[in-house]
Formats: structure tokens, C-alpha cells, sequence
């Protein structure tokens, strides 16, 4: 067996479920940098979206970019009004509390799309597009997307957040709420924005994911969720950069755990989820705020 | 509430705990609807010694102090002379534990895991074990696919995978197969493309897949996918795969599972509880909804037999039961496993029709 | 330019102000003094919006804000030095100043406007990159009434400039506030400084656990013996 | 001498619900299904005020608390399925072992991930739940993802009952004692606590290690209540349940928490019945409580606007500060 | 000897040197002002001596020991305290409680005795309280014992911060801006308790004020530092008058 094709297959299998994890990292990570919240609903916003583009595809009959845009722009809304709703009665109270509210919500949207849609999985229309063969190396075409959208989008964001007049104001919102507001800077239009941008991203994360592993089912966030929070802690929590980075990262390892690791030790996927949250582990006590996260020391 | 015992109820109180909003909500509430189907219908048709049957059903949500909870509240709030569940089996063997020890007739359609049964002479099951499950698969390979090679994957999270993987590989090596590759994935992976490079490599003449169809369907794609061309096998939790790759049936073409019934069975049970089923839950049967309704019928048919609802005799009646059923003719070992004949079923135009029946194994 | 009618605020059940009634007219500088705890910082807060007024009337030129969110404030021309500095600590200096000037439309006139501040604050110039939160004390003090300078505000609410200043510079942030006085700004200062506060005021307030319990021009009040006795340390 | 009176009273009550409580089970008026809901109410008072420990009054968050229950869970039955005693010898022992185990595990834990704060700890605690759960989920002594069965049956109402008062009265005199200021004062500012000469390290990793001692001891009730174990039922979403009991029972509240840990297990029950709206139903209440409590919205304001603490004077909206951090 | 000896004592944050090649020099009982601009490096010089930095180059001597690489905690217990610029109190616990934490490193009771309410918890703490109380007294925060410390007004949260300092039983007293936020009658008060503490226990005190009345008139030696080195040091008399430190940082008056 060749093991550097083997190798070299299972990091661009990473790179495909890391991009994945990188969308939705990065609307956890706009949602993080301005409210500081954990948002648990997260990958049920993911969720929602892979079932709105879903019904707009099978029932409304709509052609997939179509789908994307709208299941978007709904998820933009979700996301602002679930924020309107559950979010902004606490924003001055301690953090737990958020975050409690947060996974009160993500129940909410779990069970209300059982209800809705039933338990099982529903299988998602793929585009049934031939990967492409480079060598012995596949390369799919969704995966060409999906990582060449969450760069984009990285890229966009930063300079969204860094160079834009909205994007600083954000910033200073999320430090000071009050004292941003004395800068003439409206707090909840700027929450707002950013709930709408991580939710939208949410959607399109749904999509992707959606479209990779073809069925979708109520419960289908939970998992990508918890390993979208993971990757942007991983890269720096409330750092774009890093949480795409992480995402891509985590994809990676457990690819080559699951995948190449195994090919010597049988036994490597049952521990895969050890050995990624180990190498978190290790990552954070050498780096305590995230690969690309800065160390700023409290000034006293 | 609190109610009192009231001995002289008008109605038989049989009481079922799945799980309806957990993790494996969709197993469970596709076993509780079979159950409901049959009890409907016995309803329906004057009930049971007289009265009719009030199904009490509890939710679950896969949690074992939950199913202890609504196990006790049916036992002693609800006063149920006999229990229906659990779907998967942790959950199982919690409640199995309590029935034993409350003396409270008890079936599970779906609890595969060996041990289940044997808590105590009043636990029977509607599905057969995972090792013989196994064991089938085994010989089917051998025989009628004429495998030398195979490999495995096996979801090590879960009982049901890890249990006929283990039956399988001691069966197909003393049938002189090889089992040339094994690899784990967890419950809540979707991405297979890694370990399915090893899989690739192996070549085996089959692949065993036993998991539910839910995973298989998503794990199956990706086999295709990256080029695995291989024949691939497994247990009664593939029963459903068809209509999660209604995109893409290619995927699942040719494969074979074991199963406890098949829809083209033109047995009258069979029909019937096909058609019924569409009728009321407007989706196919699968295997969880068919063991749901054995599992009733079974229990029910006990209590019409020993026309009682004392404990003992519905017990004893269990234990005797011969009865033809949508998953085959079911008869109870000493361990209360059912013994029924075994359908292999193979995937052709996106259909599960029968390729062949199995005589019932013990 | 600015008036206060009964004004009252609460904390939970703490009455922290008291039917406060004052006004400031255009073009003066006004200063609340008192002890601590007497309800200076509730009462800027309550003007500009941070907290909410219980019950009581706020007019800013006529027209009527007691219930307005504070980034409403801004664009009527109100700025606010708030006390405890509150620079936004994760971003540099410069983006501090950039955020004070966020109602400002007028690209060029920000740049020349942080020109300015920097010309004050030649500290703030060398550090302009540094992160506003590793700044020393007195640093962050000027970078915040800096910031606050930079939406040109017709009103300008100072809760302590001075405090923590090195006694060149508080010599210094008191020219300024005449300086932009001078300008046309109307200010309204709280200051512990209550001899250098009177010195430049044109009227004063001496606020007493939440009321007010003495007004009349700032050199008036220097030499009332009431006043020396608690405030100047006579 | 107003103390020892209101810890006499509390005493007295205490008992006065047990004997109750015990009277109605041996006339079969509460029936093994109450017992039970009582039981698993209990475990996961001991399961939030233990994590309270840490969450509340350390204010560190930690989402991988089912994991010390683990540890204590299987410890303590593989003892006492190995232990050939008479239940009443064994099962302290198992208990104990269980709890000094999961301490360990938690020592061994906390040194490194204590270093680390907030968010990233949560999500380091979530990591050492997770990799604890896939441990018992690969070895052979813990049968793997089959699990354990035929535990003894120890926890019965009158033992989990009385382990409970144990351990949550421990935890309210650990409280107030010069530890339980030590641990508060980190959560209220750790450089002043530092400057104030106390080693923060060590406060820390000792309310982490006592926390995981409680959750073992728990965890081993759990275990004897239910007589199987499998991994599965030491996952993420376990740990979360305890920090939801615990942000509603009001973070570094005793008996906010044991209200909590009682509300919601009754909720829990009530609603069962609703099946598939149960979670539904369920998470609106979450969601509804927790927007109530930041508007300050509780039984006692009730009661204040009811006027039954007379003053109905409404003094508009008033400013309510709440500590940034949590 | 010194009680306080730092040699050539440096600190690097990545490019900015806030502090460099400091020497200072301070006798058992002496009370010290360290004045200078802003962000000359005066609190920089607390949170080295405290251990909350570690200094990148010299040495610090204390009690004839090194401390310069010893942890915060390991410093308090051998005896130096300090308050803090910007207020650090435990905002949610009791005055009192502040108090109290602070005598920590002075209660010997083990956890299981504090649990079990064994006779040295019991004895300890009836102690504790008594201290603690009297340390309020001084400070007239007694009234205040029972309240959230985050509900006292500004002034009254520095002198708490003081008490607790004091509470470590230190034998020097770092002070950072105790009069920021006062009025000029506040401050003299404040004075009068400096000078009251410094003489009932005995304390070696070193503070950093801006407020020229209050350090002029109870410091009996200055050191003035600008861009983190010392500029002048000396008597207040001299200090007033010296040039470099009137262009610095006094300024015309
Ligand atoms: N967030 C708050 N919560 C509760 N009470 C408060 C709060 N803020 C202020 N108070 C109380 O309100 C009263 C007035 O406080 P305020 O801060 O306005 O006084 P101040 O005059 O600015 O004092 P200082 O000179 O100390 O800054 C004080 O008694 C204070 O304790
Ligand atoms: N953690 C840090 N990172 C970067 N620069 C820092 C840091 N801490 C302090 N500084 C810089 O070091 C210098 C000294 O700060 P310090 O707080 O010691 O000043 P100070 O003398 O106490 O001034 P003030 O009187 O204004 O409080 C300042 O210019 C500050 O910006
Ligand atoms: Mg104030
Ligand atoms: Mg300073």
C-alpha cells in the first residue's frame, strides 16, 4: 500500500470536513466576538438550513443556488429574532446564563423540527458531480467549494470586522456595550448584524454538510455544532483567522487518525475523538488562548 | 396524579417506554407505532377478554433513569399487567431489571443484546440476538456469495454493531473466511471517507455493514463514492436504506441484509399489516415497526390464551406461544428468544425483494 | 441647553438621586461637586443615557431625552467622559479615537481631528498602536477624553477628567476644557478638584447624598466657608 | 445562638420530610415510582451542587462533569459486583472509593486545565468528560460499549436520602469556611486574591478535586440505583443538564440549586406525558426562566407586586445591577 | 540593611521597557512616595515588586531575601501588601468577607475541621471576626461590615482595599493612588489614617500619588521616575524645587 497517497487522501478528506467545521466556526466566532456567547444553537441553525433548502428544493421545486440564497436569508432572520427574543433580556447578566438560554434554544429547534419533519433523516438531493481524479488522488468537486467558500468568506469577514466602520463598532459593542453606545453606536443593530451574519454562514455550513453526507435529520447540528465550537476555541476564540484554521485543523486530524493512523493501529478510530481532544488539550496549555489567539495579560 | 389500584378497571392497562425525543427517536418511534397498529386493531375487533386495551406509552429519551422512572410510573401509577420496550438496549436491560424484579411480563421488539432475556423467566424478546445474526450473515457469505475475504465495520458505540461484527468474524474464520480488514467508526460520525480508504485497500470479497439504515445509507454513499465496489452485507437495521437513497439508489443496489420479514411475503398478516401501516402513519414498515407489532400481538395473544392477567399465567402463556406473526412463525427458546425463520433480503431496482428464506437458527 | 426637572434614579432600593432639578445654558461650564457616593456619576449617567431616569424630565436644547437610548444622544451633539475611563481596551488607540468619531460622516475631518487630539496628547501619539487596555491609568484617562472630544459635541459631560493625572497634566486638562469652551462647547464637569473645578466654572452645583443642596457661581462658592469646610480641606 | 437555633429548625424539618416521607412509603402511599423520581431528584442535587462548586462559587465552567460521576459510577460497581461483603460493609467502601477515584481523576485534570480560564476551560473540561467516557467505552473491565450489569441494588430512598443531607450540609460548611472564602474570592478577582496571598492554584484544584470526590459519590448512587451502566449515559448533554440545575438554581446558591435540581426533575416527570412536546415544552420553560430571572422576575418580586409584602408603590423601571462576569 | 533593595530591576512587554535599571532603596519604617507622569511606570514598579510581573532583568531584595522570581502569593507571605489603581475588591462578598480572605495565610484549620466545626475552626474564627472588626473600625467601615463591598461608594471602596492590604499583617505597605477619586477633605482624612496605621503598626509604606498636598505633606523621602527610570529623589522640600521634576511632571503651579 502507498502510504503517502494514502496520506495525502485523507488530508484533503480533512480539508473537506474541516471546511465545513470552518463555516461554522465562523458564525460561532462573529456571534462569540460581539455578545461573547457561546451560542449552543448554533448547529441547529446549521440544521434549519440544510431543511429550508431542502423543502425549497423538493417542495418549491427551486434550483439549488435559488435554495441557498433563501435558506440564507431565513436563517438570517431566525438567527436575529431567536437573538431579539431569548439573547437580549440577558445581555447584562453573567454569561452562564446565555449560554443556559442558548442550549434552551437549541432543544427548541431540535424538538420543534421533529415535530415538524419527523425523527428520521430525510435523504438531501446531492449534485452528482464526478470528483475529480488527479493521480491516485480524488478530489470532489463539493469539496472544491466548500473550501474555497469558507477562505472566501474568511477573508471577507475579517476585513468586514477589521477595516469597516460597522465591523469596529462591533468590536467596541462587545467590549463596552455601554460605552460604544456613548460613541453614538447602536448596540442592538450591531448584535443584530452579527447574529445575522454567523446564522447565515450557519445555513450555508447546513447546506454543505448536507450535501456531502446526503441526509438530513433534526439531530444533524449537534455533532458539527460541538466540533465548530471546538475548532474556533482551537484557533482563538473570537479570532476569524484561527477559526478557520481550526476548523481545517480538526478536520485534518481526525481524518488521519480515523484514516491513516489506523492503516498501523487497528485500533486508532475507536480512540480518534481521544486523540483530537488530547491534541486540544496539549494546544491549549502551550497556547492558552488558541493557535492564533494573543495572550493579552490583564493590565493591573 | 396519584391514582388508586383499582382492581376492577374496565379496560387491560399494557404499558411501552421507547425513546421519542432522544438520539434514536426514529427507531423508537417506528417500533411504538407498530406496537400502537396492533393494539388498534385488537381494539377494534372487541379488545381482549372482553375489555379493551389501554396502551399507556412512555417517552424515554434513550436515558436510563428516564426509562426507570417510566417504567415504575406504568408499574405503579398505571398498574399496567404487562410492558412493551424498549427500543435500544441500554434502556432495555435497565427496564428488564425492574420487570424481573416487579414481576411484570415484559417483550422487547428490538433489545438485540444477549443478555436481556435471561434476567428473569419473564423478559422475552420479538428480534433474534446479534450473535445470530452474525452467524447467519456468515454462513450466507460463505455459502451463497461464496466470500473468502470480507471486512467489517463496526460501529464500537454501539452494542448491536460490535455484537454481530464479533458473531460474524468467529463464524465466517470457522467457515475457513478471511477477515481481511476491520475498522470502528463511532455513533455520531458522519465523514467515512477515511476509514473507507482502508476498506478500499482491503478488497474484500464482502463488506459487513451491520448499523441501522440511517448510518448505512450515509456511510454506503461514500463507500461508492471513492470506489468501493464490493458486495455489501448486513443485519435487520438495514431495513429502510431504500428510501434514504431514493437520490441515489445505485448505491445500495445489489447489497443484502437479513431481515425478519419481507414485504413480498404474500402471507395475509404480512399484507395486511403493510397496508394498514400506510394507511395510518402514511410511511413504509420497516423492520422496527413490523418487531413493534409482533411484539404486541405476541403479548396480547398470551393474555387471550391464559385468559388472565395475573403475571405468571401471561408469562407462562409467552412461553408457549406459536404464533404466526409478520416476522415469521415465532415459537420461544428456554432463553425466551424468539425462534422464526430468517428472510435475506437483496437490494434490486431500489426494491428489498426476497433472494431467499432461512430456516429458523437457534 | 440642558435642563433637569425631579429628576430621581434608583438602584434596586437604593434612592441614589432625589427630585434633581438644574440646568446648564449654552455656552457655560457647569460643575457638580460633592462626596462620594452623593450621586455625581448617576446623575451624568442618567443624562446621557447609561442609566434610567426612575421618574423626572431631561431636555437637551428643547427637546425632551429622558427615555432616549444613549447612542441617540450622540448625533444631538452630547459626548460623555464617562468615569472609570472606559476605553475599549482590545483595540488601539487610534481605533479609539476612530470610535469617537463614529457619528462623523466627514473622512478628512476625523483625520485632522485626530491630528489634533494627538498634538494635545503627544502620549497618545507615541502609543497611538498600542492596545488602549495596556495603557497606564493617566494614559487611558486622556485617550478617553480625547475620544470624547472627537464627535465635536455641542455638550460634553465630564465625569473626573483629572483624576489619576500627574499635576502637569491636570494643570493641562483644565486648559483644555476652558480652551473648547472658549469653542463654543457647553461642559458639564464632576470633579474631586472642587478648587480648580470652581475656578473655572461659570455656575456650580454641590450635590449632597442625591440632592441638591447648594447652587450659585463657581467663585461664589469658593469662598463660602459651607463649602470650604467639606469640599476644599480647608 | 440565632445560627445554632436555625440549623436546629432545619435539622428538625429535615426529619420531620423523612419520616414523612418514609411513613408514606411503607403505608404504599408514595409508590416505588415516587421513590424513585425522589432518588434520581437526589443524585442530581448531589451531581449540581457539586459542580456548583466549581461553577458557582469558583465561576470556572466546566461542561465535563459527567465524567467524574463516571469514574465514581464504575469504580463503585465494579467493587461491589467484586466485593463478596455484606451490602452494609461494601457499599460505603464502594462509595467512598468511588468518590476518591474521581477526586484523583479530577486532580490529575484540574493541574493542567486549571491554567487555562473561561471558555477554554469549559471547552478542556468538555475534552477530559469526552475522553473519560471514550475510556470506559475501550476497556476491557468496563465491558466496553456493552456496559455493566447486575449491580447490587444498594441505593434505596433511605441511603441516597441521607447521603444527600451528607454531602450538600458538607458543602454549605465548606462554604463558610476560610476555603470556601478563599474559592469565592478567586471567582470575584483572582489577582486580588493572589495579592492577598493565597495560592490560587491550589484553592482551585482543591474545589475541583472535592467537586469530582461529590460527583463520584454520586455517581456511585447512580450505579446502585440503577444497576447498569454504559458509557452513554456520561456524555456531553449529561454534564449540560447539571450546569443547566445549577445557572438556574442561581450559581453559587445551595438552595437555588437543590430547587432547581427539584423543579426540573418534576418537570421532567409531568411532562413526560407529552412525548414528543415534552422537550418542546421543555425548553420553552428553560428559555422563559432564564429570560424571568434576567428581568429579576422572581417568586419573591411575585409576591412583592401581589402585595403580600405590602409597598405596591411602583417606582418604574429601575436599575438593576447584575456582576458582569459570571 | 534595607528592608526593600532592588538593583538594576528591568521589565520588557515586547519592545516597550516600562521600567528600566531601576535601583530603590527603602528602610523598615520609612514612608515613601513614588511620584512621576503618567505611565512613567509607577504601578508597573507595584506589580513587579508584588510578583504580578516578573521583572526581565535585576534583582529584588526583601527582608534580605531574593523575591524577584517568587509567585504573588509566596511575596504576600513574606510580608509586602498593596492596593491596587484600579479598585480590585471581591465585589459580591461582604466588607467583611474582604476582610477576612485576606487573613487567610494567618488561619491554620484544615477543611475537614471546618466542615466538622472541630474546636480550632471554632476558635479561629471567633478570632477572625474580632481582627477583622477592628481592622473596619479603623477605617470607620464597620457600619459598612455586613454590605456587598460593590455597593459601597468609591472613596469607602479604597479604604477597604487598605484594610485588606493590612490584613496580610505586611511589613511594607505598597499604596497605588489611595486618593484618586477623593475630594481634598476626603483626602485628608486619608492622610491622618496613613500616618495612624503607619505609626500603630510599625509599617514600612511606599505610595504613588498625584495629589501634591497629600505626598508633600506626610512622605519623609521622594523618588521620582520618568520613562521608567528614577529622575530625582529626595525630601519633599527638595523635590519641589528640583527643575527636572517641576518640567516633568509638577509643572508651573
Ligand atoms: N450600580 C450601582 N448599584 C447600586 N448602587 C449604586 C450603583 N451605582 C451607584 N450606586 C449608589 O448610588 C449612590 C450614588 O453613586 P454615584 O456613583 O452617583 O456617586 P458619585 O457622586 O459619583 O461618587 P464618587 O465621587 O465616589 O464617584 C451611591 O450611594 C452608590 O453607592
Ligand atoms: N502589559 C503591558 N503591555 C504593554 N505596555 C504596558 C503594559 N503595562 C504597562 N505598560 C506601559 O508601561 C508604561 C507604564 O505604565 P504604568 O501603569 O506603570 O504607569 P504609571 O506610572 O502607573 O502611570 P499612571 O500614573 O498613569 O498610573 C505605560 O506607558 C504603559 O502603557
Ligand atoms: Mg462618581
Ligand atoms: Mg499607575
Amino acid at each position: 500500500m502507498d502510504y503517502g497517497i494514502l496520506l495525502m487522501q485523507q488530508i484533503l478528506n480533512g480539508l473537506h470536513i474541516g471546511s465545513i467545521y470552518a463555516l461554522i466556526a465562523l458564525g460561532y466566532t462573529m456571534v462569540y466576538g460581539i455578545v461573547k456567547l457561546i451560542n449552543f444553537a448554533h448547529g441547529d441553525i446549521m440544521m434549519v438550513g440544510a431543511y429550508i433548502a431542502f423543502m425549497m428544493i423538493t417542495a418549491f421545486n427551486l434550483p439549488l443556488p435559488i435554495a441557498i440564497i433563501i435558506s440564507m436569508a431565513s436563517c438570517a432572520l431566525i438567527g436575529m429574532g431567536i437573538e431579539k427574543v431569548a439573547y437580549k433580556p440577558l445581555r447584562n447578566a453573567p454569561r452562564m446564563w446565555a449560554l443556559i438560554t442558548a442550549i434552551g434554544v437549541s432543544f427548541f429547534l431540535e424538538t420543534l423540527f421533529t415535530i415538524l419533519f419527523g425523527a428520521s433523516s430525510k435523504p438531501f438531493p446531492t449534485l452528482s458531480l464526478a470528483p475529480i481524479q488527479i493521480g491516485a488522488l480524488q478530489i470532489s468537486q463539493i469539496m472544491m467549494i466548500s473550501i474555497g467558500l469558507s477562505v472566501f468568506l474568511m477573508i471577507a469577514l475579517e476585513l468586514f470586522i477589521k477595516e469597516t466602520k460597522l465591523g469596529k463598532a462591533m468590536r467596541a459593542a462587545s467590549e463596552d456595550a455601554k460605552a460604544a453606545a456613548l460613541m453614538g453606536i447602536s448596540v442592538n443593530k450591531t448584535i443584530s448584524i452579527a447574529f445575522a451574519i454567523g446564522s447565515a454562514l450557519g445555513a450555508i455550513g447546513g447546506i454543505l454538510f448536507a450535501m456531502a453526507y446526503p441526509q438530513i435529520k433534526p439531530l444533524m447540528g449537534v455533532m458539527p455544532g460541538l466540533k465548530a465550537f471546538i475548532a474556533a476555541v482551537l484557533g482563538g476564540i473570537g479570532i476569524l483567522p484561527g477559526a478557520m484554521l481550526g476548523g481545517f485543523l480538526l478536520g485534518i486530524i481526525e481524518s488521519i487518525t480515523k484514516g491513516f493512523l489506523s492503516a498501523f493501529w487497528p485500533d486508532a478510530s475507536l480512540w480518534a475523538d481521544a486523540i483530537l481532544f488530547l491534541i486540544l488539550i496539549l494546544v491549549l496549555l502551550l497556547k492558552p488562548a488558541g493557535i492564533l489567539g494573543k495572550n493579552v495579560r490583564e493590565k493591573v | 396524579g396519584c391514582q388508586k389500584a383499582d382492581a376492577s378497571s374496565d379496560t387491560i392497562k399494557i404499558g411501552g417506554s421507547f425513546d421519542l425525543t432522544g438520539e434514536a427517536a426514529q427507531y423508537g418511534i417506528a417500533t411504538s407505532n407498530g406496537v400502537k397498529l396492533a393494539i388498534d386493531e385488537y381494539n377494534a375487533n372487541g379488545g381482549v377478554l372482553g375489555k379493551q386495551i389501554e396502551f399507556i406509552l412512555e417517552d424515554n429519551k434513550a436515558s436510563q433513569v428516564d426509562a426507570t422512572n417510566a417504567f415504575k410510573k406504568l408499574v405503579d401509577n398505571n398498574k399496567v399487567i404487562g410492558f412493551i420496550g424498549s427500543d435500544i438496549s441500554s434502556t432495555t436491560e435497565t427496564i428488564a431489571n425492574l420487570a424481573a424484579e416487579k414481576n411484570i411480563p415484559m417483550i422487547t421488539p428490538t433489545g438485540t443484546k444477549l443478555g436481556i432475556t435471561t434476567i428473569g423467566p419473564n423478559i422475552f424478546r420479538a428480534c433474534y440476538v446479534d450473535p445470530a445474526q452474525g452467524e447467519l450473515l456468515a454462513k450466507f457469505a460463505t455459502e451463497d456469495l461464496k466470500a473468502q475475504t470480507a471486512a467489517i465495520m463496526i460501529n464500537s458505540e454501539q452494542d448491536y454493531s460490535t455484537g454481530i461484527a464479533e458473531a460474524f468474524e468467529a463464524a465466517f474464520t470457522a467457515e475457513g473466511g478471511t477477515v481481511v480488514e476491520k475498522v470502528n467508526y463511532g455513533k455520531n460520525d458522519v465523514d467515512f471517507k477515511p476509514i473507507l480508504a482502508n476498506i478500499k485497500n482491503a478488497n474484500a470479497d464482502v463488506v459487513v455493514i451491520p448499523d441501522y439504515y440511517e448510518t448505512i445509507a450515509t456511510l454506503i454513499t461514500q463507500a461508492r463514492e471513492i470506489g468501493i465496489t464490493s458486495t455489501c452485507i448486513g443485519g435487520d437495521g438495514w431495513d429502510g436504506v431504500t428510501e434514504k437513497t431514493v437520490n441515489n439508489p445505485e448505491v445500495v443496489e445489489g447489497s443484502y441484509f437479513v431481515n425478519h420479514y419481507t414485504v413480498e411475503d404474500d402471507a395475509v398478516i404480512v399484507q395486511d399489516f403493510i397496508s394498514n401501516y400506510k394507511a395510518t402513519y402514511d410511511a413504509e414498515p420497516n423492520a422496527f415497526a413490523a418487531l413493534g407489532y409482533d411484539a404486541a400481538k405476541i403479548l396480547i395473544e398470551a393474555i387471550k390464551t391464559c385468559e388472565s392477567t395475573e403475571a405468571d399465567a401471561i408469562t407462562a402463556a409467552m412461553q408457549n406461544t406459536s404464533l404466526d406473526c409478520v416476522t415469521g412463525h415465532i415459537t420461544f427458546d428456554e432463553n425466551r428468544n424468539p425462534v422464526k425463520s430468517v428472510s435475506v433480503i437483496e437490494i434490486k431496482e431500489g426494491q428489498n425483494t426476497l433472494y431467499k428464506k432461512l430456516d429458523a437458527v437457534k | 441647553m440642558l435642563k433637569v426637572e425631579k429628576l430621581n434614579v434608583y438602584y434596586g432600593n437604593i434612592h441614589a438621586l432625589k427630585e434633581i432639578s438644574f440646568e446648564v445654558q449654552k455656552g457655560e461650564i457647569v460643575t457638580l461637586i460633592g462626596a462620594n457616593g452623593a450621586g455625581k456619576t448617576s446623575t451624568l449617567q442618567a443624562i446621557s443615557g447609561m442609566i434610567k431616569a426612575s421618574s423626572g424630565a431631561i431636555t437637551l436644547k428643547g427637546k425632551p431625552i429622558t427615555y432616549e437610548e444613549a447612542h441617540k444622544l450622540v448625533p444631538l451633539g452630547m459626548a460623555h467622559v464617562p468615569e472609570g475611563r472606559r476605553v475599549f481596551a482590545q483595540m488601539s488607540v487610534e481605533e479609539n479615537l476612530e470610535l469617537g468619531a463614529y457619528t462623523i460622516k466627514d473622512k478628512k475631518q476625523i483625520a485632522s481631528d485626530i491630528e489634533k487630539m494627538y498634538k494635545r496628547f503627544p502620549r497618545l501619539k507615541e502609543r497611538r498602536k498600542q492596545l488602549a487596555g495596556t495603557m497606564s491609568g493617566g494614559e487611558q484617562q486622556m485617550l478617553a477624553m480625547a475620544r470624547a472630544l472627537m464627535s465635536r459635541p455641542e455638550m460634553i459631560l465630564m465625569d473626573e477628567p483629572s483624576m489619576g493625572l500627574a499635576p502637569i497634566l491636570v494643570q493641562e486638562i483644565f486648559e483644555i476644557i476652558k480652551e473648547i469652551n472658549a469653542d463654543g462647547t457647553t461642559v458639564l464637569l464632576v470633579e474631586q478638584n472642587a478648587n480648580r473645578a470652581l475656578q473655572i466654572a461659570h455656575r456650580a452645583y454641590v450635590l449632597e447624598t442625591g440632592e441638591i443642596v447648594l447652587s450659585g457661581e463657581g467663585k461664589d462658592l469658593l469662598s463660602n466657608e459651607q463649602v470650604k469646610k467639606a469640599y476644599l480641606g480647608a | 445562638m440565632k445560627n445554632k437555633n436555625k440549623s436546629l429548625i432545619i435539622l428538625g424539618s429535615l426529619l420531620l420530610t423523612y419520616l414523612f416521607l418514609m411513613i408514606g412509603l411503607s403505608l404504599g402511599m408514595i409508590n416505588s415510582y415516587f421513590s424513585g423520581v425522589i432518588v434520581a431528584i437526589l443524585i442530581n442535587v448531589i451531581m449540581a451542587s457539586s459542580l456548583t462548586l466549581v461553577t458557582g462559587y469558583l465561576g470556572e465552567l466546566v461542561l465535563g462533569h459527567a465524567g467524574f460521576m463516571a469514574v465514581g459510577a464504575y469504580t463503585s460497581a465494579l467493587i461491589t459486583m467484586n466485593l463478596d461483603l455484606s451490602a452494609a460493609l461494601e457499599f460505603p467502601i464502594a462509595l467512598l472509593c468511588g468518590g476518591a477515584f474521581a477526586a484523583f481523576i479530577g486532580i490529575l485534570i484540574g493541574i493542567p486545565a486549571l491554567r487555562l480560564r473561561g471558555d477554554y476551560l469549559g471547552i478542556i473540561t468538555l475534552g477530559f468528560g469526552e475522553i473519560i467516557r471514550i475510556v470506559l467505552n475501550n476497556l476491557k473491565v468496563t465491558n466496553g460499549a456493552k456496559g455493566l450489569s447486575g449491580i447490587p441494588s444498594y441505593s434505596n430512598f433511605t441511603v441516597t436520602f441521607f447521603v444527600t443531607i451528607v454531602i450538600v450540609t458538607a458543602f454549605y460548611l465548606l462554604i463558610k469556611s476560610r476555603h470556601g472564602r478563599a474559592i469565592i474570592a478567586i471567582r470575584e478577582n483572582e489577582i486580588a486574591t493572589d495579592c492577598v496571598g493565597i495560592c490560587t492554584f491550589y484553592y482551585k484544584t482543591f474545589a475541583f478535586a472535592i467537586a469530582a470526590f461529590f460527583a463520584g459519590i454520586g455517581g456511585g448512587l447512580y450505579a446502585h440505583y440503577l444497576q447498569v451502566l454504559s458509557p452513554s449515559s456520561f456524555g456531553f448533554l449529561n454534564s449540560i443538564e447539571y450546569l443547566i440545575i445549577v445557572v438556574l438554581g442561581g450559581m453559587g446558591s445551595l438552595s437555588g440549586t437543590i430547587i432547581a435540581a427539584i423543579v426540573l426533575g418534576v418537570l421532567n416527570e409531568v411532562l413526560r406525558a407529552f412525548s414528543e412536546y415534552r422537550m418542546l415544552i421543555y425548553s420553552l420553560v428553560l428559555i422563559s426562566m432564564m429570560v424571568c430571572k434576567a428581568k429579576g422576575i422572581t417568586v419573591g418580586l411575585i409576591l412583592d407586586k401581589l402585595g403580600l409584602k405590602n409597598k405596591l408603590k411602583f417606582r418604574g423601571k429601575q436599575n438593576i445591577s447584575i456582576g458582569k462576569e459570571g | 540593611m534595607a528592608l526593600l533593595e532592588v538593583h538594576k530591576m528591568s521589565v520588557n512587554f515586547g519592545g516597550i521597557k516600562p521600567v528600566s535599571e531601576l535601583d530603590l532603596q527603602i528602610e523598615e519604617g520609612e514612608l515613601i512616595g513614588l511620584i512621576g507622569p503618567n505611565g512613567a511606570g509607577k504601578t508597573t514598579v507595584f506589580n513587579l515588586l508584588t510578583g504580578v510581573y516578573t521583572p526581565t532583568e535585576g534583582s529584588i531584595t526583601f527582608n534580605g531575601e531574593r523575591i524577584d522570581r517568587l509567585k504573588t502569593h509566596q511575596i504576600v507571605k513574606k510580608g509586602i501588601t498593596r492596593t491596587f489603581q484600579n479598585i480590585r475588591l471581591f465585589k459580591q462578598m461582604t466588607v467583611i468577607d474582604n476582610v477576612k480572605v485576606a487573613f487567610n495565610n494567618r488561619l491554620k484549620y484544615s477543611p475537614l475541621e471546618g466542615i466538622l466545626h472541630l474546636p480550632r475552626y471554632k476558635k479561629e474564627e471567633a478570632w477572625l471576626e474580632e481582627e477583622a472588626m477592628k481592622l473596619l473600625k479603623i477605617f470607620e467601615l464597620d457600619k459598612y461590615a455586613y454590605e456587598l463591598s460593590m455597593n459601597l461608594p468609591y472613596g469607602k471602596q479604597r479604604k477597604l482595599e487598605i484594610a485588606r492590604a493590612l490584613a496580610g499583617s505586611p511589613k511594607l505597605l505598597l499604596l497605588d493612588e489611595p486618593a484618586a477619586g477623593m475630594n481634598p477633605n476626603e483626602t485628608n482624612e486619608l492622610m491622618q489614617t496613613i500616618k495612624l496605621i503607619r505609626d500603630q503598626f510599625n509599617m514600612t509604606i511606599l505610595l504613588i500619588e498625584h495629589d501634591m498636598n497629600l505626598v508633600m505633606s506626610i512622605c519623609e523621602r521622594l523618588v521620582v521616575i520618568d520613562y521608567g527610570m528614577v529622575i530625582a529623589r529626595g525630601t519633599p522640600s527638595e523635590i519641589q524645587n528640583n527643575e527636572k521634576v517641576i518640567g516633568a511632571y509638577l509643572g508651573q503651579a
